[in-house]
């Protein structure tokens, strides 16, 4: 019961996406649906400005006035426009970001997520998480399906702070992909090799299949 | 006639900051951060400052000035930051040591937030409401509102004393280009500051040099401006250094 | 693959503009009017229009087309306006014969709190704090606030159905270029719209003909263009005749 | 009893402006201000987002793509920039401005004034108006004395809908320049061939000569 790998899990994700979508990938594990092959014509936006860059810059080729988000070093799509800060974020408050994709600690069956604040911490790392994830009109989520020793990051409730309340559509784990649906998830496809009794075992809150729940094709 | 805004260096540039002034720092990563006049900063001898940027620095390597130098050096009682942790259980910032004695406070602001107070600022707007953050830790306690059936959350502005920012290039005006994604916090933190005080990478061109259509922030915003050096008498952005 | 977003004509590229929409018009004077849309509008048959601009128009000669003319066509049931009458007791607008009987309502909105009020509603603020039009006519019942001593009006976003707006260039992707004082509202409707239809001056260029820096209203906000013919098919800002 | 042409009115607000300032011109008898020969070096701001703008164009050499507020042509000079609508009242909003001048219906000695709507007229003509009015460090306003039929224009209180309270700091009429006082009006500088009676004659409100009230020159 492995399951999927990071760039697979991506891959479920990005699979999702549709024709003229603007799609802002979190750092992490999200940055990697941006190396799905997908016929889907996608615009994507980075919370620093930049609206339709394209894929990371080959090694020695960096510009070094142009990352993504996530620090990287990305190019521009022709049809590429860049903006200030304030800009970024009124499309993204006004709702135009079509799906964000992030990482998260935890992620609960009512909707809600937390991804800025480790337990225990003073203080945090927000960025754009929260505008994101209050204002997109789409949030998936990708995370690892447990933590290292084995305990579940897919709860009935966040223990940790929450980013926004009520606002994932869709998760994907190495175990599946998976629908909040208030007080259970909802299972929407399953990973190759994986069996219900594992999900469900691994999971803080109850599972139930989809009606239709197909097999990840990796 | 109007006087030069051009200055021969970096601690010229910065002379006369007060103690306890609010000085918003551009730059998202490291496109666009005034690496020079954060460096400069250091050696002014400034104290009890509020700092204002994405984040308190020092995640990354090679590390360039950043907040948690300033921090370090006792200058500051305050941060204003999208970032006051480290997002990996296994990194710590060289401010979270002073955040956590209760030696510097924080004040955590989802970036678009801080970027929108910013704005505000410089837009005569004393305050707006945004939907960001309701629901969370960040709106405990706090003043919010429902419009069309929405939950919003009271926002102040965010003025700023000095804004430090970095410009790819300018005319003897003050008015600014900026290059790709280094633009980010830079404009609208000129427009929310008093004195704006920027470090530009080519020489500074005539009055007339830019197509009034073309440039990113005008000159009546600007107040400083100096030419950086090239490396290693100038700082320069770096290529990260990859995690493991 | 993308759809394009270029439109043989004027009125294919308004089709099924939905009665009571509210549509937004950008110019300032001549410059950036959509005059062409604004035309192909007046046969469209829609009714019960809500139209937001500058003016209600028709102060000046020659006229060119301005919201008046929707009005005499029974088609506009509301104006936000910052001009709803001449400023001159001489003068009558073409709008106050309608605007008197009670035919057309108006709503008078100072410039520069029309302009915020559609920058925040393409930035997802419900509402701001203005200080402008505190203690006059338009502030009487109305929310004001207390900030830091001073007196402010609580503002609330205005959003655009449809944003008809006009622009220089424009490449395959709906990146457009303003020319000078033609910018003015243009962008920010266009921020604050559902669907955007731009009339662009110049044949639409190849995506990746501007440079990404020189982009002063982003492909992602505009979803219809057509090129404006030449005169006499195409409408183009004209030389005020002098006032007396 | 004649006093001071439009023009020699406006020159006496321009004389005003310092080195470095944000002016603003109102439609009228404001922007003949910029033909005033000054040393000063303005900058002069324009609501449509023209920062830095020149002279009136030449006949026959009108940019269409470019009008002041009033919608002349005007031309733009090396340091001109050119920003939204949006940025253009971001800038007024915040105080950017250092003196707005503006022409008005009625002034009065508390500092009020009157400019957008006319007696009896449903609707009005605000413009930038109430922005720059309630936001510019300094408001000067020109006007004619007194109405065609005499009436004063300068009173103890507006009679018609404010465009602002409190705000006005210098006026310039064909009689003479003036500051708000409160309960009167200060006489800074009078018209030449102008008598303190005949100023008090037509004014709507006590006016007392200020200490060194000069003579204009014009």
């Amino acid at each position: 019961m492995s399951g999927l790998t990071r760039q697979q899990m991506a891959d479920a994700i990005a699979r999702r996406f549709e024709d003229d979508w603007i799609v802002n990938l979190g750092v992490g594990i999200p940055t990697m649906c941006s190396n799905t092959a997908i016929t889907a014509d996608i615009i994507y936006h980075s919370e620093n400005g930049v609206i339709g860059y394209g894929p990371m810059a080959a090694p020695g080729h960096e510009d070094m006035h142009l990352v993504n988000a996530g620090g990287q070093h990305v190019t521009l799509k022709p049809e590429a426009a860049v903006v200030h800060h304030a800009d970024s974020f009124a499309i993204i408050r006004s709702g135009k970001i079509d799906v964000t994709v992030m990482g998260a600690y935890e992620v609960a069956s009512n909707g809600d997520f937390a991804n800025w604040k480790i337990a225990g911490a003073k203080g945090g790392g927000i960025g754009g998480a929260m505008d994101l994830a209050a204002c997109a009109k789409r949030v998936f989520i990708i995370l690892e399906h447990t933590q290292r020793n084995g305990a579940p990051r897919l709860l009935r409730q966040c223990a940790l702070p929450v980013t926004a309340r009520g606002v994932v559509k869709l998760i994907a784990t190495n175990l599946g992909l998976f629908e909040p649906a208030g007080d259970h998830f909802n299972l929407v496809a399953i990973a190759p090799g994986v069996t219900l009794d594992e999900v469900r075992a691994a999971t803080g809150a109850p599972v139930e299949p989809a009606p239709g729940m197909t097999e990840i094709v990796p | 006639m109007a006087r030069s805004k051009v200055y021969p260096g970096f601690a010229e540039a910065i002379h006369g900051i007060e103690d306890g002034s609010t000085i918003g720092f551009g730059g998202f990563a490291m496109p666009g951060v005034p690496f020079n006049l954060m460096k400069a900063l250091q050696s002014s001898g400034a104290k009890g400052l509020t700092c204002v940027a994405n984040t308190t620095g020092g995640a990354g390597q090679p590390r360039m000035p950043d907040i948690g130098h300033l921090v370090e050096l006792g200058m500051v009682s305050k941060v204003i930051c999208a970032f006051t942790a480290a997002t990996r259980a296994s990194d710590q910032l060289p401010f979270t040591k002073y955040y956590e004695s209760g030696e510097v406070e924080a004040e955590l602001v989802p970036q678009g937030t801080l970027a929108e107070r910013m704005r505000a600022a410089g837009a005569g707007i004393p305050a707006f409401y945004t939907p960001t953050a309701v629901g969370t830790e960040l709106a405990a306690g706090r003043e919010t509102r429902v419009f069309a059936g929405r939950e919003y959350l009271l926002e102040p502005a965010l003025p700023l004393d000095y804004a430090f920012i970095r410009a790819h290039r300018a005319d003897a005006s003050g008015n600014l280009r900026f290059r790709r994604s280094q633009r980010n916090f830079n404009p609208i933190m000129a427009m929310a500051a008093r004195v704006v005080i920027a470090e530009v990478e080519n020489d500074i061109e005539p009055a007339g040099a830019f197509d009034p259509d073309d440039i990113h922030l005008a000159g009546i915003f600007v107040h400083r401006m100096v030419v950086i050096p090239p490396a290693p008498d100038g700082l320069w952005p770096q290529l990260r250094e990859p995690r493991a």
